[in-house]
């Protein structure tokens, strides 16, 4: 087994694992770093963001509001001192990121520009046209190849973390092109492995997002927090899943159903605008655009289309040509492309989509588990400020806040720890590989993983979708039951070494069967209604309301081996904004006043 | 690498246009030998002059005429390829204008150098 | 939903521990009118033969990983349908000019070693800290280096460069315009010290202006234009080089 | 490994550049005129390249720029252009073929400049 020692080992080469390392490299440049990533860096998901990160930018914005819109956006579930961090790191970062190069849209005099986004008061989310991500995700990548301490592990897939000492002290990953097991130690090792939306059927998701960091913490005892918050955005393609942006929404777009009728305004979003206002309409959370679609679907006027399925139309048309080719090329270039549509001439079908996993690995403020030594940032942690629903643009940012934290704190630790014994970690390394490679090397199984993979997301999609009851969440735990004793019986087509995908992703449905659990037994165990987690159920519908007094506590879902996961709850940090009814649109606005009022 | 410019449309076009260098090397070696011909004097001078009017060299200088022509051709069009990119009142100039840019100050060219010539000559 | 029709899918399959050479296999795939050929791909893995490799992810023509020669044109197989080429088989291979690891996998060793020689960020004209503010940066000097961020790093255009096929040390279409992207920046004072790669034995000057890369470039980038625009600066570093004493390259 | 040193490129890719760009403007009308119009007595004057015309305009300045230009330039042009096509068949650039595709410009550059200060001013 090859051996490498670093001081600090990131998992995950998205956005918040370059960031991560990228903090590392500056923060002492004597400290290695491997940055260990199943796809070269530029592959990772956080491609794929198109809106953009939240900041506080106008002079008419401010950190409080900022603040508010997160709590209240994630219906109180949040940390409210995390919170606060977040929102006065958050544009300190975002200009960073400008000097590094990241081609922010500006206005006419050269400043970065801002647009609305749902859920948000005042206007505050950096883009970069309608590829977000994409320039955040380059514009990292490029500026850590200018960091000599970070040695890259690119395409190594990681299968286990080493623990020794009550402490973590490395990794294990396979080199994909050979096959070859490699042991990286590290005196802290820093998650970055992004959600595992892919547990579901239709999904805004790349392949890659399979919840591997979030497995790994799990089997070594740390807490998955808040799991059964699962995030649809509202607008997705159909089948496909892919997303078209809140930025579509945020410059303007519509959403209508079959009566050409922008039905928003029936659920506590109206009354109606004409021009995009900040919390009105199309600009409501995500969580009750996906609730209202559902709605819609229940009263028969939905579109219903005989390839797509039921669908809204986005319609972007009033927005002429011109402007979205400027502001929202990707999403031109997607529609034309995938579904031979013209948005500038006709309205774009969608549906919700499964897009953002809240929950993950139970992290504290300064982004490290309970297992000392190991931290996790970005979309596989849950540090608190998502809650029971993520304000769209805040992840981008997450990324870089915490990136950055975690990479201070883990390069702190590793200057203050001694090396561990390489002896014994090889030892468990090995361990490690014998059980990997059982997998791929066992023979006389009869299931295909193809077959496992689609009906767990079919089940994930049956059971943990936009709304709940418990008879189809627990339908859905004693199927991943099920699968988890048939994964014992798959049988790979390919036992070959180099680029044995077949048996990466069998690995892959191993960590997504272990995460779906999580999800389920947490979704079924949480009786209210909060955020995305919404229940039809309960005696004379009590569930289907949230519920204070018993609920405001985060989940916190733990690894029973061969068994179901065990779920516990803790406390939510409350700081300076109490649970409060959470109202958009004029109801909303109205609360805003009060609250102002009852301050003065 | 073998035969890679015959799998493709475009690859071939590009080998066409290249090979047009051909004929143009083989026109300067004409006019190369135009030159050494009028260095040695008037008789030489007319006996070059006499070639040029049989019907072989007629015929080769068809050939030139077209190879030439899309060489000109294909040179303006590569334009938006090989050219900074021109920026007029904070808009990038089409390609279609560029390449039409090109072609038509090919043609002003030649109608220039027609027109001195025959001013010279007349 | 439509009615579902078979597409003869031929691919170039390469198993480096069983196989001497690249052989062709054929699948019958049934498809769907939104299939992309990707799916088609993902088809076979899932019902046929698992160990078909081929790398992919995020579905929408963003990530870059999905590229493949497709009846021998590079294209992202995510964005390219099948019912294009029904009733026609689909042919589909690694993409060229890059070394095979297995069936649709290249190595892209050489293009990352590239990537990362032509010091790929900004090296500030005038460094600046957060408390000072963004740079500013007018609609003008964002439109000279904003269609060359563009790059997913696909690869396509290596496929389609032949100079690449005859010069595996050329930086290629997508790193030059990368390097051009870092030069055009107003923020970046890098230009001199990216000089010495694009005006050396292996940069611009391998380029013939085959124009292919900026034909198969699914984003737009036009690299072929940021490599050309770069001969006639690599030229006038060459020629006025002694005229200016930051001169950077040796 | 990439290989950092310089390259002379400029030099030849500048001739080819500035030989291409003389042909693509006045290549084909050059090629009518001396080719097809004159021997074949179209619309130029029949003495258009009679020997005392022609003497005049090789003795003249701008003339003889324009004769050594064209003759020239179009070789480097040829030359640079063929020596990359060779390497893109297969035919690797050794010391032939860069003696026929540079050195044969370079002896033409300079017969032309000799026979056009021979023909005096």
């Amino acid at each position: 087994m090859e051996i490498y020692k670093a001081d600090v080992v990131i998992v995950g080469g998205g956005g918040a694992g370059l960031r991560a390392a990228i903090a590392v490299a500056e923060s002492d440049p004597s400290l290695k770093i491997a940055l260990v990533s199943k796809v070269y860096p530029m592959r990772s998901h956080t491609v794929a963001a198109e809106g953009g990160a939240a900041g506080v930018k106008r002079p008419d914005d401010s950190f409080d509001y900022h603040f508010h819109d997160t709590v209240g956006g994630g219906d109180w579930l949040c940390e409210q001192d995390v919170v606060e961090y977040f929102v006065h790191q958050a544009p300190v970062e975002l200009t960073r990121l400008e000097h590094w190069g990241c081609p922010w849209s500006r206005t006419p005099d050269g400043h970065v520009n801002v647009r609305p986004f749902g859920g948000m008061k005042i206007q505050r989310t950096w883009f970069a046209a309608d590829k977000s991500g994409f320039h955040i995700l380059h514009t990292l990548f490029q500026t850590s190849i200018k960091y000599p301490s970070i040695k890259r592990f690119d395409e190594y897939f990681c299968v286990d973390l080493l623990e020794e000492d009550g402490r973590v002290q490395g990794v294990v990953a396979i080199e994909m092109a050979t096959g070859e097991f490699t042991m990286i130690e590290g005196k802290s090792v820093i998650l970055a492995t992004g959600g595992a939306g892919r547990v579901f059927r239709e999904s805004t998701l790349g392949g890659i997002v399979t919840g591997d960091g979030m497995a790994l913490a799990f089997r070594h005892g740390v807490a998955l927090r808040d799991m059964e918050f699962v995030q649809y955005h509202p607008t997705c393609m159909p089948i496909t899943g892919l997303l078209f942006t809140e930025a579509c929404r945020g410059e303007g777009g519509y959403l209508v159903n079959k009566d050409g009728y922008r039905y928003l305004q029936d659920y506590g979003l109206g009354p109606l605008q004409d021009k995009p206002k900040n919390k009105y309409m199309e600009l409501g959370p995500r969580d009750r655009l996906s609730q209202a679609f559902w709605y819609e679907q229940q009263k028969g006027r939905t579109i219903e289309h005989p390839v797509l399925g039921s669908v809204v139309h986005l319609d972007l048309r009033h927005l002429g040509e011109a402007y979205l080719h400027e502001r929202l090329p990707l999403i031109y270039e997607m529609a034309e492309t995938f579904m031979g549509i013209d948005p500038a001439k006709e309205p774009i079908p969608v549906r919700p989509g499964v897009h953002y996993t809240m929950g993950g690995v139970r992290v504290d403020g300064n982004c490290e588990t309970s297992l000392p030594g190991l931290y996790a940032i970005g979309e596989c942690a849950s540090v608190g400020i998502h809650g029971a629903n993520r304000l769209g643009s805040n992840s981008l940012t997450e990324l870089l806040v915490f990136g950055k934290k975690a990479g201070d704190e883990a390069a702190a630790r590793a200057k203050s720890t001694g090396p561990g014994n390489s002896a014994s970690l090889l030892k468990q390394a090995q361990a490690a590989e014998q059980r990997v490679m059982a997998l791929k090397t066992k023979t006389g199984g009869t299931e295909r993983i193809s077959t496992i993979r689609k009906e767990m997301v079919k089940s994930m999609e049956d059971g943990c979708g936009i709304y709940r009851v418990e008879d189809t969440m627990q339908a859905t735990c004693d199927k991943l039951t099920q699968l988890r004793e048939r994964f014992k019986n798959i049988n790979l087509d390919d036992k070959s070494s180099v680029w044995n995908t077949d048996w990466l992703m069998a690995i892959e449905l191993d960590y997504q069967l272990d995460v779906a659990q999580a999800m389920a037994h947490s979704a079924v165990n949480r009786k209210e209604s909060r955020g995305a987690h919404q229940r039809l159920d309960g005696p004379d519908g009590a569930y289907t309301k949230r519920d204070d007094v018993n609920f405001l506590k985060h989940s916190d879902a733990y690894y029973v081996p061969g068994s179901a996961p065990r779920i516990t709850y803790g406390d939510v940090k409350i700081t300076k904004s109490p649970p409060a009814a959470r109202v958009y649109g004029a109801a909303g606005e109205k609360a805003d006043q009060e609250r102002k009022e009852s301050h003065v | 690498m073998d035969g890679w410019w015959k799998k493709n449309p475009y690859y071939v076009e590009y080998m066409v246009h290249e090979s047009t260098a051909f004929f143009v090397a083989a026109y300067a070696i004409v006019l190369l030998v135009g030159l050494l011909r009028l260095s040695q004097g008037e008789a030489a001078w007319n006996g070059f002059l006499e070639a040029l009017k049989s019907p072989l060299s007629i015929v080769v200088h068809l050939v030139f005429l077209v190879a030439i022509a899309y060489h000109a051709f294909t040179w303006f069009k590569l334009f938006p390829l090989t050219m900074p990119p021109m920026i007029v009142n904070g808009k990038r100039v089409e390609p279609g204008v560029v390449v039409g840019t090109g072609w038509t100050a090919a043609i002003v060219a030649s109608l220039v150098l027609l027109g001195l010539v025959w001013r010279i000559a007349a | 939903m439509s009615e579902q029709k078979i597409i003869e899918i031929e691919v170039l399959r390469y198993l480096p521990e069983s196989d001497q050479a690249p052989h062709s296999e054929i699948y019958k795939v049934p498809f769907t009118d939104d299939m992309s050929v990707l799916q088609g791909a993902q088809y076979i893995k899932d019902n046929f033969d698992g160990s078909l490799t081929f790398r992919w992810s995020c579905r929408m023509a963003i990530c870059g990983s999905c590229g493949m020669m497709i009846n021998g044109v590079p294209k992202l197989s995510c964005e390219t349908f099948i019912r294009d080429y029904y009733p026609n088989r689909i042919t589909i291979e690694a993409l060229a000019n890059f070394p095979i690891e297995k069936d649709l996998v290249v190595d892209l060793s050489s293009f990352i070693e590239k990537l990362e020689a032509i010091q790929p960020y900004i090296i500030p004209k005038e460094p600046r800290t957060v408390e000072q503010g963004e740079y500013i940066q007018s609609p003008a000097q964002f439109a000279e280096y904003i269609q060359y961020t563009s790059c997913i790093n696909c690869t396509l255009c290596y496929a389609a460069c032949p100079q690449v096929g005859l010069n595996q040390n050329f930086l290629g279409p997508a790193v030059i315009a990368l390097a051009h992207r870092y030069n055009m920046d107003s923020r970046d004072g890098g230009q001199d010290q990216r000089m010495e790669l694009l005006a050396s034995m292996d940069g611009v000057y391998n380029c013939s202006a085959v124009g292919y890369c900026s034909e198969v470039c699914p984003k737009h980038v036009d690299p072929g234009n940021a490599v050309n625009v770069n001969k006639i600066n690599a030229a006038k570093d060459y020629f006025l080089r002694f005229l200016s004493p930051k001169g950077g390259s040796k | 490994m990439i290989n950092r040193k310089r390259s002379n490129a400029p030099i030849f890719w500048g001739l080819f550049g500035a030989g291409g760009m003389i042909a693509a403007l006045f290549g084909t009308m050059l090629v009518f005129i001396t080719g097809i119009a004159v021997p074949m007595g179209l619309l130029l004057p029949a003495n258009t390249m009679s020997y005392p015309k022609m003497l005049a305009f090789a003795q003249n300045f701008i003339g003889k720029g324009f004769i050594f230009v064209v003759i020239a330039l179009m070789l480097w042009h040829a030359g640079h252009r063929i020596f990359h096509s060779l390497h893109e068949i297969g035919i690797h650039p050794g010391f032939f073929a860069r003696l026929i595709c540079y050195g044969g410009p370079l002896v033409a550059t300079i017969i032309s400049a000799a026979l056009l200060l021979g023909l005096g001013f």
